[in-house]
């Protein structure tokens, strides 16, 4: 963990610059949209174009919605959405799957079997398929996307982790707390999770623009995050109809928004897994 | 010596120019550039050595020392990172630095081979050893067929493989440590190399398995002549294999001198404390341990770099870089004491 | 003013088909062509089968291809067109029909249809409205070996227009006895045999269906081969149509009509189609908001009706004050609802939401979400704050029949339904205690006493008042809100011979362009 | 290596059982089975046939074991929509997608591997960049926005190709590039990142100290070694486009396994959706069996040792 914070004092610029300022519109997005999301605006009409364009207002800078919606304060409300979704799709999906990594590595014997054959058997769905059952069975809501994200995507740190911890499991330090007598507990605590957490926040930063992908893709289909809610997978779906009909605002913004989080995520990512472990390279 | 070069370094000591040396580096510097070139790391800093045919010189120190990076530097396989930005590699008449890569290539296996530290990852698993032992006969000599089998049988008849004919369909994994340490030297001998560097060829053998090696090593340098470079941090090993012996720390080399000369009388603090490290049979004294960390090469002190952890630090020695001063035994030392 | 003049040019149509088939010269050797037609949607094999009828207007695009009935609405003739049948009669008393079938006409497997099929098809109907048919029939009489009569227990004065209404119910529709239970019933749906203007050549279960124009059908088939391919993706459709893979694609995704309309040769066919309106699940318990008939009328004067009508429709649907469309039985006229958002938020304070509510979900039709979208947006501008639910059709159709258990909580369903022939089917399917779509739901007892009496009346004009009393009081009452009857959005290519979109699609009863055979390619 | 074999056999066997199992609980954890195994609209009497036919009314142990006989047998329930057996329509897509996975899969390879070995050959150059904005874009375009771009382009504006639906080759050139640049984008990184272990590792110093030609030593000493993960990963990757082409399938009206869910998930036919899932895992246990028998016929060290 220390090393986590010792990376952030150099981390790089454009990456921390693009997500610190995303999450800030994230939480201030209240007080920065002009409009409200999910309304109509006063006075728009509907397929407004951007400001700098003819019929564009200034209003409106990036051109209203099929609804007339305001497409700027949509975007930034689905900062909110899509990085709850993405983090916290994360989050669960790491925690879980750091913790059976850690489980199957460090205790091993049955429980690692255990836990290692149901990876092996969640792996072996495709995720997209995965995802779309689950999420067919729990119904939409930005949290049950959320939770089937998370559901889906934690084998792949499971797998991950435990190899990490098996090698930990060898290590002098790890030996000398267990001759000690140290608690598993302790252990785990004290040596080992604090070395796998590195791995596992590369492992996030992979997985954030994967899980925002996903949600596009639910939306696109119908059992993503419900509407009126606005999160840029479900702005990219609902506009498909007007990459024909020209109004091309409507997924070119939301487009650039999901490629830009992928993108610093992603820069991050290949950093953080430079600068923290150069053997995750194969990742 | 290449004309171009200044001549910073002194020659070493007893060996007078006989013949022309076979390889002679004077004032190497390599330098590896990372985080786009804001950060430079000074891996090599002027190193000069020369070796003559049938000589072995040992190249010593920590790890990191560079030693590594001065036999790569010599082959011309250095890390995309890295740089060779000043002095020169002289090699039978030619100044490597000065090849393109493509020349380089007809030297490597050919004139010059290197044996790696790890026999273990040093053999492409999925290829047998008969594959990896011809190739360099295959592209160099240009021998095909039954010549080239009996080519690589004879070389690993050379380096004592038992029943070569069979051993030879095998793969790597198949083989112990010692044995596949054993290929790795027929394939460096077979090109007919006029130099061989071993990289601490025996780190990863066992003691038994290490003797024997070495063994082999000398009987086939007695047999050939060629010049050998032998990197290690093992001072016994040295002790046993070389004529000569260079001492480095932190890029740079602070200590020349004939094998005997520098146990007998190591001029340099870094010598004497390394020799002092190691474990003597029979003897009740104290191990003696360097003090403190081994130098960030990014971030080097001024003046001499070992100062901080040196026992008999002078005034000087904290701000200006000693330079080579010669000594009356044929030794070379890079130390204010002796200034 | 066009109306009229259509439903005129249609009744001769009628006369003129009449004529044409007792000539019955069949004319399937003279079609010509190929047609293809996207269709929206996956294609259920289930939509082959007019015995299970699924009690939407969904099967009517396939039935009217593949199979026929007795009677049928075609173009803008409603039950009443004589298809199978020459000729029919409702005895007086309405306690017997009779129907006398053509002559020479045949299935596709060369089998001829005969009255043993007909009676075997109405027994044997096991679709929506089966049980009405069970519960009202007492036998049915081969009269001779042309001639079949229905008897009822009682009064059946909804008869005809039940039985020739094709999106209500099927028992009219007539599938071949023998081959139907030699296949039985699913294997029917995969090789369906009928008696319609197309027999089915090739079936990719869900995927396309390839038909070719029949011989033996009585009256002439235009196009040869007739092809329907499922294409879900709207943008996909109209790609379709613009290189002319596709004939007739149907609905054009509103952000692409004004392009569609621009292709050259390309005709909008804007379809007035069903009927779209919310419903409040559960409205009568003390907790709901939606109890108080103030709050029910605020919604309803929240929605921009012309507005939704405007980028749902792109203008092509219309606004009426009837939850009901106004083209069947007894229907009431009503105005139009304007909206008024200040009488909206004060009918809301005085019922004591000053602040608006929390809606827990909005459940649109699926998979009509953007109307779902727009309606959360006028409603959040009064104040009521709503989510939208989106699942899948069948879903939502399972719970509809549900009932209340199934829509716990604050919610509104944003229906939109396509009914013909008579209003009541529309009070039975969506309002009537344990109706077939309403459930328990909505379920006023005094107005289903009332249906009870218009049910059981058999004077024309006591049941008009009947129906026209109930159906001010589901409209005063707000317990349905009416919204628009939408358009659906068809386009028809540049191949096919049509001087205005209603030649393709003349039907006033549901969105497609049936009857098929009526359908013709330019000449090359 | 018979050892081997069998062991991994095993593995699959059991890992099948879970996967089975997993669905078999995610089915009973989120509602009343019979909800889904009815068709909308079911009467009482009908439900009572499922719970009988299904023997919802016995314990989970027991019902496991009639699901997975049921599996085995390739009974995998009858499709409400369609009322076939669930197996046959999967079959009769399944060529389909086979069709379009393959193709894709070649496309990914294609373009995947070549890019990325240059990357990693020439690592840190604007060669090297440029692949990895490529990837980059690959991975975050939404596969049914690039699928509406290509009609828009090639059907629409160009007319070179058809927009959709199952046909001639030209059927396929969209839908399998729409699918095989999201792989050839994992591909090219997974290959560039195989690559760069490879080429740093010793062997290949030491090949490079033979002094052997530099296509020598990429092509035979670094490919052979970088592309055993690589093409583990193609063979797993043509199993998921093989099933996971839902959003390409629905874009380009393939009719293939992928469309087949979707259409499953729009009606709630829940044995379809079931059916598909369960197959999908089926094949993908399948091809990872089939992978590892492969390797140790590639990587001698699996093929002798073990």
């Amino acid at each position: 963990m220390r090393a986590v914070i010792e990376a952030a004092r150099e981390a790089p610029l454009v990456p921390v610059a693009i997500l610190g300022g995303l999450m800030l519109v994230a939480i201030l997005a209240d007080l920065i949209a002009p409009h409200d999301p999910t309304l109509p605006v006063k006075g728009a009409n509907v397929f407004d174009p951007p400001f700098w364009m003819e019929g564009g207002r200034t209003t409106t800078l990036l051109g209203t919605d099929f609804q007339g919606r305001d497409v700027l304060s949509r975007l930034i409300h689905g900062a909110r959405v899509s990085l709850i979704v993405g983090l916290m799709g994360t989050l669960v999906a790491g925690g879980i799957g750091t913790a059976m990594g850690i489980l199957s590595g460090y205790v091993g014997r049955w429980v690692d079997q255990v836990i290692m054959r149901v990876t092996d058997a969640w792996l072996a769905l495709p995720a997209l398929v995965f995802a779309i059952f689950l999420a067919t069975m729990v119904g939409p809501s930005m949290w049950n996307i959320v939770f089937v994200l998370g559901a889906v995507y934690w084998t792949r740190y499971a797998r991950v982790i435990r190899g990490e911890v098996l090698t930990l499991r060898e290590r002098e330090f790890v030996k000398l707390a267990e001759i000690a007598g140290a608690s598993k507990l302790r252990v785990i605590k004290r040596h080992i999770l604090p070395n796998v957490m590195n791995t596992a926040t590369v492992l996030a930063s992979l997985t954030i623009g994967v899980v925002i992908i996903a949600e596009a893709s639910l939306s696109f289909l119908g059992v993503g995050v419900p509407p009126p809610q606005p999160a840029w997978g479900l702005m990219l779906a609902e506009a498909r109809p007007t990459l024909m009909a020209g109004q091309w605002w409507l997924t070119v913004f939301p487009g650039l928004c999901i490629l830009l989080i992928v993108l610093a995520t992603q820069l991050f990512g290949d950093w953080l897994r430079v600068r923290l472990d150069p053997q995750l390279r194969n990742l | 010596m290449a004309p171009h070069t200044p001549q910073r370094s002194a020659r070493p000591g007893g060996a007078v120019a006989r013949l022309d040396p076979v390889l002679r580096v004077s004032g190497l510097q390599t330098h590896f550039f990372t985080f786009g070139g804001t950060r430079v790391v000074r891996a090599v800093d002027d190193v000069s050595f020369t070796l003559h045919e049938g000589e072995s010189l040992g190249l010593v120190g920590e790890s990191g020392s560079g030693k590594t990076t001065t036999c790569l530097s010599i082959v011309g396989l250095l890390p995309r990172a890295a740089r060779i930005v000043g002095g020169s590699v002289v090699f039978d008449g030619e100044d490597l630095t000065r090849k393109s890569q493509r020349e380089l290539r007809l030297i490597r296996g050919r004139r010059i081979a290197m044996i790696l530290q790890d026999p273990m990852a040093s053999l492409n698993p999925l290829f047998t050893i008969f594959r990896q032992v011809a190739e360099p006969a295959f592209f160099h000599q240009h021998l095909r067929g039954r010549s080239l089998r009996e080519r690589v049988q004879h070389l690993l008849r050379a380096v004592r493989i038992p029943s070569p004919e069979w051993r030879m369909r095998e793969y790597p994994h198949q083989m112990s440590g010692g044995m596949r340490q054993r290929i790795v030297g027929a394939i460096a001998l077979a090109g007919g190399p006029r130099l061989v560097i071993a990289d601490e060829p025996t780190t990863n053998l066992d003691v038994t398995i290490q003797a024997q090696y070495l063994d082999l090593l000398k009987d086939i340098q007695r047999e050939t002549g060629v010049a050998l470079i032998f990197v290690t941090h093992n001072l016994g090993i040295v002790a046993k294999m070389c004529d000569r012996v260079a001492v480095m720390y932190a890029g740079k080399i602070v200590e020349q001198a004939p094998v005997r000369e520098l146990f007998d009388a190591p001029k340099h603090p870094y010598t004497r404390a390394l020799i002092g490290s190691v474990p003597k049979l029979g003897s009740k004294e104290p191990l003696y341990s360097i003090a403190g960390q081994p130098p960030n090469l990014a971030d080097l002190p001024p003046g001499c770099h070992f100062h901080p952890r040196c026992p008999d630090v002078l005034p000087r020695c904290t701000t200006d870089e000693p330079r080579d001063f010669r000594l009356a035994d044929g030794s070379v030392a890079r130390c204010w004491l002796h200034g | 003013m066009r109306r009229s003049r259509c439903v005129a040019a249609a009744l001769m149509l009628i006369v003129l088909a009449s004529t044409a088939a007792s000539l019955s010269s069949p004319a399937g050797a003279a079609a010509r062509g190929k047609l293809v037609l996207a269709w929206h949607a996956g294609l259920a094999s289930r939509w082959l089968d007019p015995q299970e009828h699924d009690g939407t207007a969904t099967p009517d695009n396939f039935f009217t291809a593949i199979h026929d009935g007795l009677i049928k609405n075609q173009g803008t003739a409603l039950f009443d067109h004589p298809a199978l049948a020459e000729k029919f009669t409702i005895a007086p008393d309405a306690k017997s029909a009779t129907f006398t079938l053509r002559k020479g006409i045949k299935f596709h497997n060369g089998e001829p249809v005969t009255p043993q099929d007909v009676k075997f098809s109405y027994e044997n109907y096991r679709g929506a409205k089966a049980d009405v048919f069970k519960k009202k029939t007492e036998r049915v009489e081969i009269v001779d070996d042309r001639t079949i009569r229905f008897h009822f227990k009682e009064p059946f004065l909804d008869f005809a227009i039940l039985f020739g209404t094709a999106n209500v119910a099927a028992p009219g529709w007539v599938v071949p006895e023998k081959y139907y239970k030699q296949v039985g019933a699913d294997g029917f749906k995969q090789k369906p045999v009928g008696a319609g203007p197309y027999r089915l050549v090739r079936h990719e279960p869900g995927v396309k269906l390839e038909m070719e124009a029949f011989d033996g059908y009585y009256r002439p088939v235009n196009v040869k081969q007739l092809v329907m391919t499922s294409v879900p993706e709207g943008a996909t459709r109209v790609a379709m149509l613009e290189r002319g893979e596709a004939d007739i694609i149907y609905s054009v995704p509103g952000e692409l009509v004004s392009r569609v309309q621009k292709l050259p040769g390309v005709t909008l066919a804007p379809v007035l189609s069903g009927s779209w309106f919310l419903e409040f699940p559960g409205f009568q318990d003390p907790k709901s908001p939606f109890r108080d008939k103030r709050v029910r009328e605020a919604v309803s004067l929240a929605i921009d009706r012309r507005a939704m009508n405007q980028a749902e429709s792109a203008g092509f649907g219309k606004v009426s004050g009837n939850w009901i469309n106004n083209d069947v039985q007894y229907a009431l006229e009503w105005p139009e609802i304007e909206r008024n958002v200040e009488r909206a938020k004060q009918l809301l304070r005085e019922a004591g939401y000053p602040n608006g509510f929390d809606v827990d979900w909005v459940t649109p039709l699926p998979a009509w979400y953007s109307r779902g979208e727009r309606l959360i947006g006028q409603l959040r501008e009064v104040g009521i704050r709503a989510r939208m639910q989106t699942m899948e059709r069948g879903v939502f159709f399972q719970r509809l029949q549900g009932g209340i258990k199934e829509w716990p909580g604050v919610q509104i369903i944003f229906h939109g339904i396509r009914i013909a022939g008579s209003w009541s089917f529309w009070y039975e399917a969506h309002v009537k205690c344990g109706g077939f779509n309403s459930r328990d739901r909505l379920c006023i007892k005094e107005l289903d006493a009332k249906f009870e009496q218009y049910e059981r009346s058999i004077n024309p004009a006591e049941r008009k008042k009947l129906a026209e009393e109930i159906q001010r009081a589901i409209l005063e009452n707000h317990y349905l809100v009416p919204v628009f009857r939408h358009a659906f959005v068809n386009a028809i290519g540049p191949r096919v011979a049509a001087q205005k979109w209603q030649d393709v699609f003349p039907t006033i009863t549901t969105g497609y362009a049936y009857p098929w055979e009526d359908i013709k390619l330019k000449e090359q | 290596m018979w050892q081997f074999i069998v062991r991994r056999l095993l593995y699959s066997i059991v890992t099948l059982l879970i996967l089975s199992a997993t669905i078999f609980v995610i089915v009973r954890l989120t509602g009343d089975p019979v909800s889904l195994l009815a068709e909308a609209g079911a009467r009482p009497e009908d439900l009572e046939r499922i719970h009988r036919q299904w023997g919802l009314d016995r314990s989970w142990p027991v019902q496991y074991v009639s699901f997975l006989q049921n599996i085995v047998t390739g009974e995998l329930g009858k499709s409400f929509n369609y009322r076939l057996p669930v197996s046959e329509l999967y079959f009769q897509r399944l060529p389909n997608s086979l069709t379009l996975g393959l193709v894709a899969t070649l496309i990914s390879i294609l373009v995947g591997v070549p890019a990325g070995i240059i990357s990693a050959v020439k690592v840190n150059t604007w060669w090297d960049t440029i692949a990895k904005g490529v990837a980059l874009l690959g991975l975050s375009i939404p596969g049914f926005w690039l699928g509406l771009v290509l009609i828009l382009v090639f059907s629409v504006w160009l007319r070179w190709l058809p927009t959709s639906g199952a046909g001639d080759w030209r059927h396929v050139v969209m839908p399998s590039l729409a699918l095989g640049w999201y792989f050839a984008a994992s591909m090219l990184r997974l290959t560039r990142s195989s690559m760069l272990e490879v080429l740093g590792s010793e062997y290949i110093k030491l090949a490079r100290l033979k002094g052997l030609p530099d296509v020598v030593v990429i092509a035979m000493h670094a490919f052979k070694n970088a592309l055993i993960p690589v093409f583990t990963l193609a063979g797993v990757n043509m199993v998921v486009m093989v099933n996971a082409a839902v959003i390409i399938e629905v874009i380009f009206a393939w009719p293939g396994i992928g469309r087949l869910l979707y259409e499953g998930i729009f009606n709630r036919d829940f044995p379809l959706v079931q059916g598909v899932v369960v197959m999908a895992g089926f094949m993908i246990v399948g091809i990872n069996l089939i992978v590892d028998i492969l390797y140790a016929f590639i990587d001698p060290r699996i093929r002798l040792t073990r």
